[in-house]
């Protein structure tokens, strides 16, 4: 797969992150251009909701990012944000999501130089990975489906 | 059971209550929800170890709390979810009158949610071992052979939502699922809109669910719902000891946090 | 209407010429201590172990979710596409009391407004229904007007007689189609009498004192009463064979979407709600009551026929264990 | 019997976006190919369902008049998923549309009596068409009047028209906010629509009265008229219940065995009076 471009959505908290990778621009820090960037007021703010519409809608990555513990603009944000990434990762494994694909970071507002290495990692891993086409087009599974149980696919 | 009859008939007639939720059992062995109101229909409450749904489901009722003062027939999954929503701030203390039957029989009833708690803390029931061992069973596949069986599973759901309306902490008065600003779950029952309908609800559960298990024995499809929640339940246990319906103040792992939780993948 | 015999032990061998000529077949399979419709490869797959499916034969015609149309955006205007139905279905397995239900459902999309997605896939269908010899408490067909010995709605009946033969009635020219195409396997037969092999399924209420009665108890309380249990899920709608109320949901991508229809329920406190807020049936005793009224009242008035076949899904899926019987039972005593 | 598919909707072109008031819009619609236009004619008091593509279809009615031909109009007000969408779009932009769907306001059996029209806030559209539909019948009719009420003087749908209907001498209009809507300038009435109702109190002689609006308005106005002499076959509405599908199917609609989409939503009050109160 050499010329696959993946496609990574990175929800980033608007304090740290955000400031870290537009830190990494105006130092002429390179890193790789697949990464669309989301912002959040805080990562306590990024719903699980939105990385299943984002792997739904044909992301192959995602990165999510905010402050450092102790750091967060509203004190307690990135701690809610920590025990739900727990939960959620455990939750998306449990079902066969492929969580690899899913890459939780923290990257204060001084470390353009981690936040490229970030992506630069994360996109070479994903290229690697290859696109993620499992979760979609699901919305055409079962539609005018005939037979309640579906055949069994497991292979 | 003569000692449960005497003590409905109290509340009845000492009017502590205007109804009375509790079990009884029909000519065909089934058990169902009776709802007595009036003296000549005690003689129909019934408890035994068969009774399995969860009857918190009803406090949340318009019409039920339309009769101001109910008294509840609880098992240890009802009580649990009892405290759970009390914790959840959902009831007033004198809006419920709590009478359960424990494990020699006797007939106790609780003046206050502390007592529920105490009376939980000392008779627990520990996680099913059936439903543990299907979820082990499930954690040591592989990522493929997970992902192909939960989405067979989830594909056939019929999106009839009984897990939902079974689930005593299912309670919203607006679910997320019936939010079309913006749409988060697809309405529709293929299988995208499963999936998301289904990790949605088991991520509302996180922390908050008591695994009565009463969503997987009213699913149509049979699908096996309550091993997401036992899932996480399991996960949460490990990683922040908290357990839902122990405790009578707010204290379920996603409102709450500690600042040195420990975690191995955030980078 | 004639008359045919096929050994039991040829079934295995109908199926694969139905399936060789193109035909998909569906047939019961156990999952836990439900059946299902589904696809199989080998017919040992098939389960003959089953009162009652755990859905109705009605997603065929009706499924839970299906395409009204799909449309491409184009430039200035879109592009609209109607989904064509080809595939052709024999349905194996379903009880007489089902087949009735698919004749109201065809009378209610078809007679007027007909309703072409569910015509064209009535047409490619072939129904088969397997009498049934055994019943269990929930079953109440003989109290609603029709019995296992049924044979409209269906268009072949097989009643196994115990002598290692099916006794087969061709019901419509559609099942005579079936039949005529393996000559080989299907044996003339005059007409047997088929009742002893039946199950005999007691009756639990007089069906003309509860239409009589229904219309007239309306503004009672008796619906509180009954539905005090009800939690509000669409459980009883889905699994009835002859609830068809649906929704209408689009989907869309940047490039072009889809305008879905899938099953709704009255139970659901939506299904009534305005734009303003005001729901018209606001409490849950309200859409019980509908769903009593709809069915034994309503559908007589509209079709001149009841819209419930006694197939007693809706007991056997209720979270709160209500029985219709029992209620139905308590509206002839109110 | 050959069925169609019934849900294929007919491209709708936007022509004019009007806006009316507080979320409320008014789009004038052209159909984009003209052999559907040449085959669609519709009566008065039929509704339709206007979609935007991808986000769904609602339900309102044609508020333009029969009479006016080549367009149709349709007024909203932005509360959901559906309404958002369509404020959304710009004119020139496509929306889909199916109908005409209901039954029609009995038009000929009015003809030679007078007609009023009792309404409030965004209930006037379904009877604007009605009243045009009147006006371009004039003589057909005797003397019309129009009561017409809404929250505030902001509120009032179709401003420019009230000003035209009020400069004709054969139609009379009385306009009425609700106490605390108006503004210094405002001339009309101040009050809610059944108390200047009863202050401009109309004959019942010969008079067909049209009533439409939130169902406070209904139930506060119906018992003025009967005080009136007003007697059940001489007032009329048009039911407002969640619709999906606009052809008797889906049962969102249902109020006892009636369709509204396909039995109604045109009522004279005593046929309304047969069904259960579930609306």
């Amino acid at each position: 797969m050499s010329n696959f471009e993946p496609k990574i959505i990175a929800f980033v908290c608007n304090w740290c992150t955000y400031a870290g990778a537009d830190l990494a621009g105006t130092s002429r820090i390179k890193y790789a251009p697949n990464v669309r960037i989301v912002r959040f007021p805080c990562t306590g703010r990024i719903d699980f909701m939105l990385l299943l519409k984002a792997l739904q809608t044909g992301a192959d990555g995602i990165i999510v990012s905010g402050c450092h513990p102790a750091d967060c603009h509203y004190t307690s944000g990135n701690y809610h944000a920590r025990r739900r990434w727990m939960i959620f990762k455990t939750l998306l494994d449990f079902i066969g999501f492929d969580t690899r694909r899913i890459t939780f970071s923290w990257v204060s507002a001084a470390e353009g130089a981690k936040w490229a290495q970030l992506v630069n990692e994360t996109v070479a891993k994903v290229r690697e990975l290859g696109p993620y086409t499992e979760y979609e087009n699901l919305n055409k599974l079962g539609v005018g489906s005939i037979t309640e149980v579906m055949n069994a696919r497991t292979a | 059971m003569q000692e449960l009859h005497n003590k409905i008939k109290s509340m009845l007639e000492g009017n502590s209550v205007a109804l009375f939720i509790a079990y009884q059992k029909n000519s065909d062995g089934k058990i169902t929800p009776t709802f007595i109101t009036k003296p000549e229909q005690i003689k129909k409450a019934y408890y035994g170890d068969d009774c399995r749904q969860n009857l918190a489901v009803y406090v949340h009722k318009h019409e039920v709390k339309h009769f101001g003062k109910v008294g509840i027939l609880a098992n240890i999954y009802t009580l649990k979810a009892l405290l759970q929503i009390y914790a959840e701030n959902q009831f007033k203390d004198d809006y419920l009158k709590i009478v359960t039957v424990n494990p020699k029989g006797a007939v106790v009833e609780f003046a206050n949610f502390q007592e529920v708690e105490n009376y939980i803390s000392e008779n627990k029931p520990a996680p099913n071992p059936e439903y543990v061992a299907q979820v082990e069973k499930l954690s040591n596949l592989g990522r493929e052979e997970r992902w192909n069986y939960w989405l067979n599973e989830l594909s056939t759901c019929i999106k009839c939502y009984a897990c939902r309306a079974a689930c005593p902490m299912c309670y919203c008065t607006k679910c997320t699922v019936e939010s079309n600003q913006p749409q988060w779950i697809s309405a529709p029952s293929h299988s995208l809109g499963n999936i998301e309908w289904h990790v949605m609800r088991a991520m509302h559960l996180a922390g908050r669910c008591i695994e009565c298990n009463e969503c997987a024995r009213v699913c149509p499809m049979d699908i096996p719902l309550n091993l997401l929640t036992v899932k996480i339940n399991e996960a949460i246990d490990t990683e922040f000891g908290q357990e839902a319906g122990t405790k009578g103040k707010l204290d379920f792992a996603l409102s709450t946090f500690k600042v040195d939780d420990k975690e191995n993948f955030i980078r | 209407m004639n008359y045919k015999t096929l050994k039991t032990d040829k079934l295995p061998e109908l199926f694969d010429k139905i399936k060789k000529a193109g035909k998909t077949v569906l047939a019961p399979r156990k999952k836990g201590n439900k059946a299902f419709f589904s696809t199989f490869d080998s017919f040992d797959q098939i389960t003959f172990d089953y009162v009652q499916s755990a859905l109705s034969p009605k997603s065929v015609l009706f499924p839970r979710v299906e395409e009204l149309l799909t449309y491409k955006n184009l430039d200035d205007s879109y592009s609209i596409k109607e989904p064509e139905l080809k595939d052709e279905v024999v349905v194996f397995g379903m009880r007489p009391c089902d087949g009735i239900a698919l004749d109201y459902l065809s009378d209610f999309f078809l007679k007027e407004n007909p309703d072409k997605l569910l015509q064209d896939r009535k047409n490619n269908t072939t129904f088969i229904s397997l009498a049934c010899k055994k019943f269990d408490n929930d079953c109440f067909c003989t109290s609603v007007g029709s019995s296992p010995a049924e044979t409209k709605g269906s268009d072949l009946c097989f009643t196994d007689m115990g002598n290692g033969s099916y006794y087969v009635e061709i019901v419509t020219d559609k099942g005579k189609k079936l039949v005529d195409a393996f000559p080989d396997l299907f044996a003339d037969s005059k007409e047997m009498n088929k009742v002893e092999q039946l199950a005999k399924v007691p009756v639990r209420f007089d069906l003309k004192n509860i239409t009589t009665k229904i219309p007239t108890v309306f503004e009672t309380n008796i619906w509180l009463d009954q539905s005090l249990a009800c939690i509000g899920c669409g459980a009883c709608a889905y699994v009835c064979p002859t609830c068809s109320c649906f929704d209408i949901q689009d989907e869309c991508n940047p490039k072009g979407g889809t305008r879905l229809r899938c099953w709704d329920a009255c139970a659901f406190g939506q299904f009534t709600i305005h734009a303003s807020g005001h729901n018209p049936r606001e409490v849950q005793s309200n859409r019980w009551r509908n769903r009593v009224q709809h069915k034994f009242n309503y559908s007589v008035e509209n079709l001149n026929t009841i819209s419930c076949v006694g197939c007693g899904r809706c007991i056997r899926v209720c979270p709160a264990g209500m029985s219709i019987i029992e209620h139905l039972i308590s509206v002839e005593e109110a | 019997m050959e069925a169609k598919n019934m849900y294929i909707p007919y491209q709708m072109r936007i022509e004019k976006v009007t806006y009316e008031a507080p979320q409320i819009k008014t789009f004038k619609l052209k159909f984009v190919n003209p052999e559907d236009e040449a085959k669609f004619s519709f009566k008065a008091g039929q509704f339709g369902e206007y979609s935007v593509f991808g986000e769904g279809e609602s339900t309102f009615c044609i508020a333009s008049s029969p009479t006016r031909k080549g367009y149709i109009e349709c007024t909203f007000r932005e509360v959901g998923r559906v309404t958002a969408a369509l404020a959304n779009c710009e004119e020139g932009s496509i929306v889909g549309f199916r109908g005409p769907y209901g039954n029609t306001f009995p038009m000929e059996s009015w003809f030679g009596k007078n007609l009023i029209f009792i309404t409030g806030g965004i209930a006037l559209p379904p009877l604007r068409c009605v009243i045009w539909n009147a006006l371009d019948w004039r003589d057909k009719f005797k003397d019309i009047t129009v009561l017409y009420g809404a929250r505030t003087v902001d509120d009032l749908v179709y401003k420019h028209e009230l000003a035209e209907w009020d400069s004709r001498k054969d139609i009379k209009l009385i306009q009425t906010v609700d106490p605390g809507g108006n503004t210094p300038e405002w001339k009309g009435e101040v009050g809610f629509v059944p108390t200047i109702l009863e202050k401009n109190p109309p004959s019942s002689k010969d008079t067909i009265a049209i009533v439409c609006g939130p169902p406070i308005m209904i139930k506060l106005t119906l018992p003025i008229l009967m005080k009136l002499g007003f007697n059940h076959e001489q007032i009329f509405t048009t039911l407002e219940n969640r619709m999906k599908c606009g052809i008797g199917k889906c049962g969102h609609c249902m109020v006892g065995n009636n369709y509204v989409c396909k039995d109604g939503p045109v009522y004279r009050y005593d046929e309304l009076l047969k069904l259960p109160l579930e609306y």
